[in-house]
This record gives structure tokens, C-alpha cells and sequence, in this order.
């Protein structure tokens, strides 16, 4: 249905419930929807399982998150990195599960969420550790692993602009998992800098198309330091 | 609790163009809808301008206008039926692999195809009509028919023979199973699915001679 | 490997050998790569499996390509069209053979090949004849079909504009299958009607990155009737 | 027939630079390639800026530049590592799920890993050192390790203690089985397979002492 433009992002976030699954976009910080991510801490849903690629940085955007306590699970490819320091503590006392899933697993079963596929064959993982326990089936010579999707009660995503119907585009490499989480949740939620009217974006480079955003809210473009983005 | 029927028998079963309206008046505002090729694609005209409608075509485009006419004819911008079609303002252009996962993953609000047959608990049969010697072509009505969340079929409620296509089980080969919602005809509007069929409306024809032409059981 | 760019269309098509399958471009006429068609024919190669959406149009383009006896079968979606005369007459002759796929599943099945993923359940031709004899799969309380890859020897597509990288814009709904088409291709030739200095695509307009496109070759837009279009 | 080995016992080990370079040398004119993060990363500098090399970085880019420096910094346009970096003309960016077909679907023909271990027969282990408090996190190295056509190695032949990291079987946790085609160190170039280990190259060492510190049988 039309994608709705939300005056705050406080709005934006309405209604998201306790036990949800929440895919949130970004490649550390590069493509990260703080401003969302901070209204949904404000908002107070908790025991959330959280799909992302990465499980926070420093004290910002998913790890104040996890600081706050609202995060039951983190389903990610790679958790550790120099600063994720708020994640460490908490996997390490136990209070939070991780599932680590390969990089482009992932973002291939969201895909699948999106797209409609029950379930898909990868080579990728077979023979090692996280492979173990799924079903595997040798095609053309090479085992695969059977994948099932990864679907979001909600997805909470930044792009670079917006057009009223809901169409996105984004910024370089901040793009990442924004386009294939905005196909695999219930409810979609994006932030932007800026919202033009229809027709005030390219029809040829829209990358995510409107049907799949449910709401918009404008949100200033962040000045992160060098640092901040390791 | 169902809510009574509207039973008009005094008047005439559904135009073509009646029954493309009475389906425009139950698309929600502001639905992402494809419309079948043939018949289903004269309901984009009776969609008030102001539901923001969007409309799909599989062929890859969201905000897909009017039939292009004169100088707007552009052969690199058909719907799928590959007539010459417009571009309204808000449009994009994806391609095939992403507009079916579109349609598969299930973000379509609506769709509205013909049919061959449908069976009282929603099979869809519109693909082939089983003769021996015919090409079978698809196309992408199996896609349609399991993709939206809500699939509306719009046909006639009898064969120019007078058999009836509302029917106990699809004789023709499926396109999908269970796949339908409602079925739009000229002389009824019909809920279908596991509790078999129910009647909506009735045109040019009262329920109890409904009862007498179709072999399905009628609730409603 | 650096896409090359061919001089001509024959050029383009060198090397094309009996027995290939080629993955054809095009919804209708839309999208269709006449030229390299063209060359294909005079090319010679014979025996060909062609991957399309439809059989060809009126007497040009696969058309043509069937009409000169090339063809051993066809995997489409939609053979039969108001213009679809020569496919007609050399299947009712049993000349051509024919595997009939939902337009959806071939547009994923060669998605599949250029993913690398070995299979996948789709919902789409449950409980129809088209999924008989094949493996299927209760998922979610809901019957899929286990379909398998449909990769090309060669992919013949046609696209609006190149820049010398090899990268692809397209028009409108001309893009139809030209983007999967080229993911799933061993060698790829796109016909296009303008190449451009690398810079000259802006690089989040990008459809199809130029490591995806081997050949390059220019050729004329066509003007085509109305009537040729449907 | 094999070419002979290039045995190079005279001099000092490769330095990370030399090898770098080393690398560099057998990446194809025109080819497609991913530069794991870490040591990898370096090879871009030794690439001839003729050879048309292309740089793919998997968070969603083919074309990528050198590191960012000064103003170029810009935090939407990082590499793998998330590191600032430029873009190329003729650059294109594309979101993770394309990113990842494109590996695991064989279009790459090149990426460069760093590694724990490698097997004789190219199993691969890079991601997680087995030990039991360690907080596992793969990224894109199993997609990485399937996906490109030429799958090399970059690493120290031994570790800090001396101890081998070319091995019969890997003792950590793998990343993929029989992928590495060649591994790049400081003492040497082998060719990995199911044929076991070929010597191509020593430095710093000769063939004989290698066969002496090395657990794996080596021909060539």
C-alpha cells in the first residue's frame, strides 16, 4: 500500500512490538539508519532479534542498542570488529545469542524472503562448521547447503532520497543491504536526507521502487568521523 | 456474520465495461496492482485518478500509465501484453528476475486475471485449454497466480455454450491451486476458497436460478 | 575478463559454436537484439538451444533465426502470438521442440545459473503440469517445486547505452531479461546503440556492471511498426 | 610437464611489499578482482595502472580507487575492511545480494585471501582460530573462497612460533573445502590441489630445507 512520509522519526517507529525481528541496514557505518535506530530505543520495543551485517560499533546506532538491553539476538556475518566493544561484553556474558551467517548468505536468504523462494541450494559454507546440522545435496559434482530465508517484522533502512511514491535511491557503497532488506520485511521504514516529488527521481535508476516502502521520514545526513567508521 | 446479497435479477447481467468498474470499486486506494492481459486491463479506466492506484507490469515497470497513443508510442515501453503503454510520474523500471521476485515474494496488493475455469475453492485454470493439439504457452499467469496477495479473476459466468466456469473442479490444466480469491462475472460476484463459494452479487440472474445453472453448492 | 569492443556484428558472434545455448534478450520485440540475430544467421551456428521469453515475431529477429532451421528447441515462456506463425508451423511439424516455463521461473532459473546458487523451492507451477516429474517440497505449509539453474553458453542481449567498462543502461521496458540474460552467460554480447568514455554512465545508474558483458558492438535503434510490436 | 622450480635460497625472505608485488605479477591484464582485507589490500599498489585491472569490493562496488585521503574521505564509499576509498571511472555500485551473485556465481577471476591455514589439497581455513572464547565472525570469506575462478593465498609460511601454516589438513575450522588453487608466502609459491603440493618458487630458503620444515610431500 502508499508508502506514508512520517513527520518524526518517533512516528516512523510506531507500533513496532517486543519479540519483533529487525533487519537493520548498513556495512559498519556506511549505509546505518541511526536516527531510526535511536527512535526505536526511545519507542522501547525489546527481545528483538536484530539482522544486520555487523553487531554495532562504538556506542552508536546498534550498539546503543545492545547497551539498552532491547536485543535478544543478533543474527550478523561478522560481529567483531575494534570497537564493538558493547557487543563483546554481552556475547561474552551470555546475554546475548549470535547466529553467524556467511556475508552473502545472508543477504541472499533475505532475497529469498523477498522474493518468494522457500528455500535454495549454495555451495557456500559446505564443509565447514556453520554448514553443520543443515541439509546438504551435491549438484553438478559440488555440495550445497539447503538455505532457508531470513524474513524481518520490520526493516529499518537509510538511503540517500526519496520521492513521494516511496522510490529510493542511495550513496555509493552505503547502498549495501539497504535494496534486499527493503524486500524482506513486513514493514519497511527508511530514512532519508532528502523527499522529492514523484517524478523528481530518475525512473531508470530507481533502485528500490516504492512498493516495498511503507514509511519515510526525513532524517540529516550525519557527520561521522574516519574513526567512527572502522 | 456474511452480509446479505445483492440480488439484482430485474436488471442485466454486467457489460464488459460495468464489470471492469464494479472490480475498479473494490481495489483499495492506494493498492500496487497487476492487471491481467485482455479484459482485466480495461479497469485501469475506471480507477478514480485520485486512489493512487499503482499498477505493475511484469515486463518490468511500477507506475505504469494509459495505452500510449499517437507520438507518446515508444516500443521500447509495452505492458505485457506488449501493447504501447505511458509512464506516470514516480515510475521504475526493474528487470525480469526482480519484478517476478516482486510478484512471488508477495508485495502486490492485487491482481486481477481472466480465467478458463475456476474451481468453488479458488483453483485457477487460464492457461491452456487442454486440446491436444494446441502450443502451450504460459507466460507469466502462473507467477500471477500465486504472487498477489489477493488474486480477483473477471470473466463470464458461462461459456458461449452456456457451461457454466464456476465450477466443482478445473477440467482444464491448472495454473495454480487454490490460488483465487473472488471471481468477478457478468452475472455475479463470487467469494471463493476452502469453504467453497459464496454469493456476493447477482446480475440479470436471482440467486435460486444461479443454484439451478451451476453445479457448485452456493452459500451466501 | 576487459569487455571488448567488435567492430561489427559479426565480429560479435564469432566463434558461436553448433549445439550452443543462447540465452535471446527481449519481451516481444522489446529488448530483442535483431542485429546480433542477424549475424547469428549468417554466422551459421546450427542445433541451438534458444532461451527466450517468447518464439519470435512475425518473420524477423528468432523469427528469422527458426525460420532458417537453426534451432533444435526452445525454452520460452510464451510461444504462441497473433505473429508467431513460423515457431507455429515448425512445432505443429515437429521440427522444434519446446519446454514451456513460467516467465517468472526461467527469469529466476537463469538468475540461479548467474548467482551460483544450485537450485531453489519456488510456489510458482505447484499442482500444475508443468511441475510434473519434477521434485517437490512442503515448505511453510506450502508446496514448491525444486527448480534447477538454466545457464547459457552464450547470451545475446540489447541494451541502450554501454561506456567502454562494459557497464549497461537500458530503456524503459526493453531491460526485461537483458540484465539476468547477462549474469548467465559463459560469453556475452550486448548490442548497443551508444558506447560511451568508462565515467560516462554514472556509476549508481549502472543496470549491468561491465564484468558481466564480454562483447560490445554498436548498432542503429530500429524503428519498428506498431504492428510488429505486439 | 612442469616448468622448474625457481629456487631462490641466496636471498632474504619476500617482505610483505616484495611479496605484494610477487602477487601482483600473476593477476592477468584486464582481470576482475577482490583483495581480501588486510595484507591483500596492498597488491592494488603493485598493479600496473595499464593493466586494466578492476577492483571489486564486496559491501556493493566494481571500479574501486585507491584509499581516500584528505577531502576525498567520504564514510559512504568504504572498501570491505571499511576503510575510506575512491571511486574509478567507469565504477558501478550494486547492493549485497547482487555483490554476493556476482562472487559466488564465478565472475571474479581473481581474489587474493589472507590465511590461518591451507591444506595440500587447498582447503582453506581463515576465519576463525578454533579457540573456544573466541567470538566466531566469518563475513564474506566462505563467499569469497567458493566464488572467484582463481582463488590465491597470501600469507607467512610459518607462524610466529615457526610452526607451518601449510599443512596436511587443516586444524582449524574451515572456510572451504579444496578451494585455494595458489598460496603466496614469504619462502615460496605453491600450487595447491588434488595433486597436492607443487613448489613454483622459493626465497630465502631452499627446496630441500623446505621439504625438512614442511609436514606436506612437495613435487616440483
Amino acid at each position: 500500500m502508499t508508502t506514508t512520509i512520517a513527520a518524526t522519526t518517533d512516528e516512523a517507529v510506531a507500533g513496532i512490538e517486543d519479540g519483533s525481528t529487525v533487519l537493520v541496514g548498513g556495512f559498519g557505518l556506511a549505509g546505518m539508519p541511526f536516527d531510526l535506530i535511536d527512535a526505536l530505543i526511545r519507542q522501547g520495543a525489546g527481545d528483538l532479534t536484530i539482522v544486520s551485517n555487523n553487531a554495532g560499533n562504538g556506542d552508536v546506532g546498534l550498539a546503543a542498542l545492545l547497551k539498552a538491553g532491547r536485543v535478544r539476538k543478533v543474527i550478523c556475518s561478522f560481529p567483531r570488529q575494534s570497537d564493538s566493544y558493547v557487543f563483546d561484553a554481552l556475547y561474552r556474558a551470555g546475554r546475548v545469542e549470535l547466529e553467524v551467517v556467511p556475508q552473502g548468505t545472508l543477504a541472499e536468504r533475505m532475497r529469498a524472503a523477498g522474493a518468494g523462494i522457500g528455500a535454495f541450494y549454495s555451495p557456500v559454507g559446505a564443509g565447514t562448521p556453520l554448514a553443520e546440522g543443515k541439509e546438504t545435496r551435491e549438484i553438478d559434482g559440488r555440495v550445497h547447503v539447503l538455505e532457508f530465508p531470513v524474513k524481518g517484522d520490520v526493516a529499518l533502512i537509510s538511503a540517500h532520497r526519496a520521492d513521494t511514491m516511496g522510490n529510493l535511491v542511495y550513496r555509493k557503497t552505503a547502498r549495501n543491504f539497504g535494496p534486499v532488506m527493503a524486500t524482506a520485511a513486513t514493514t519497511v521504514i527508511a530514512q532519508v536526507t532528502d523527499i522529492v516529488p514523484a517524478g523528481g527521481i530518475d525512473p531508470e535508476a530507481v533502485v528500490t521502487p516504492g512498493i516495498f516502502v511503507d514509511r519515510l521520514v526525513r532524517a540529516e545526513a550525519r557527520r561521522l568521523t574516519v574513526e567512527g567508521a572502522r | 456474520m456474511t452480509s446479505p446479497v445483492l440480488e439484482r435479477a430485474d436488471r442485466a447481467p454486467l457489460t464488459t465495461d460495468e464489470l471492469a468498474a464494479r472490480i475498479a470499486r473494490d481495489i483499495p486506494a492506494g493498492s500496487y496492482v497487476n492487471l491481467g492481459i485482455g479484459q482485466p486491463t480495461r479497469i485501469a479506466e475506471h480507477l478514480p485518478p485520485d486512489a493512487g492506484v499503482v499498477l505493475h507490469t511484469e515486463n518490468g515497470m511500477l507506475g505504469m500509465g494509459p495505452a500510449a497513443t499517437g507520438d507518446e508510442i515508444d516500443l521500447d515501453l509495452t505492458n505485457a501484453g506488449k501493447v504501447p503503454v505511458t509512464e506516470l510520474p514516480g515510475a521504475a523500471y526493474f528487470h525480469h528476475a526482480d519484478s517476478f521476485a516482486m510478484m512471488r515474494g508477495g508485495h502486490l496488493d492485487v491482481c486481477v486475471l481472466g480465467a478458463f475455469q475456476v474451481s468453488r475453492h479458488g483453483d485457477l485454470a487460464n492457461w491452456h485449454t487442454g486440446e491436444p493439439d494446441a502450443i502451450p504457452a504460459v507466460g507469466g499467469a502462473m507467477d500471477l497466480a500465486v504472487g498477489a496477495r489477493q488474486v480477483l479473476v473477471m470473466m463470464k459466468l458461462f461459456t458461449r455454450d452456456g457451461a457454466p466456469k464456476l465450477v466443482p473442479a478445473c477440467t482444464y490444466p491448472l495454473t495454480g491451486p487454490r490460488c483465487v480469491h473472488r471471481v468477478y462475472t457478468d452475472h455475479g460476484v463470487f467469494a471463493v476458497g476452502p469453504d467453497g463459494v459464496r454469493v456476493l452479487e447477482t446480475y440479470g440472474i436471482s440467486v435460486a436460478a444461479l443454484r439451478e445453472r451451476l453445479d457448485v453448492e452456493l452459500t451466501g
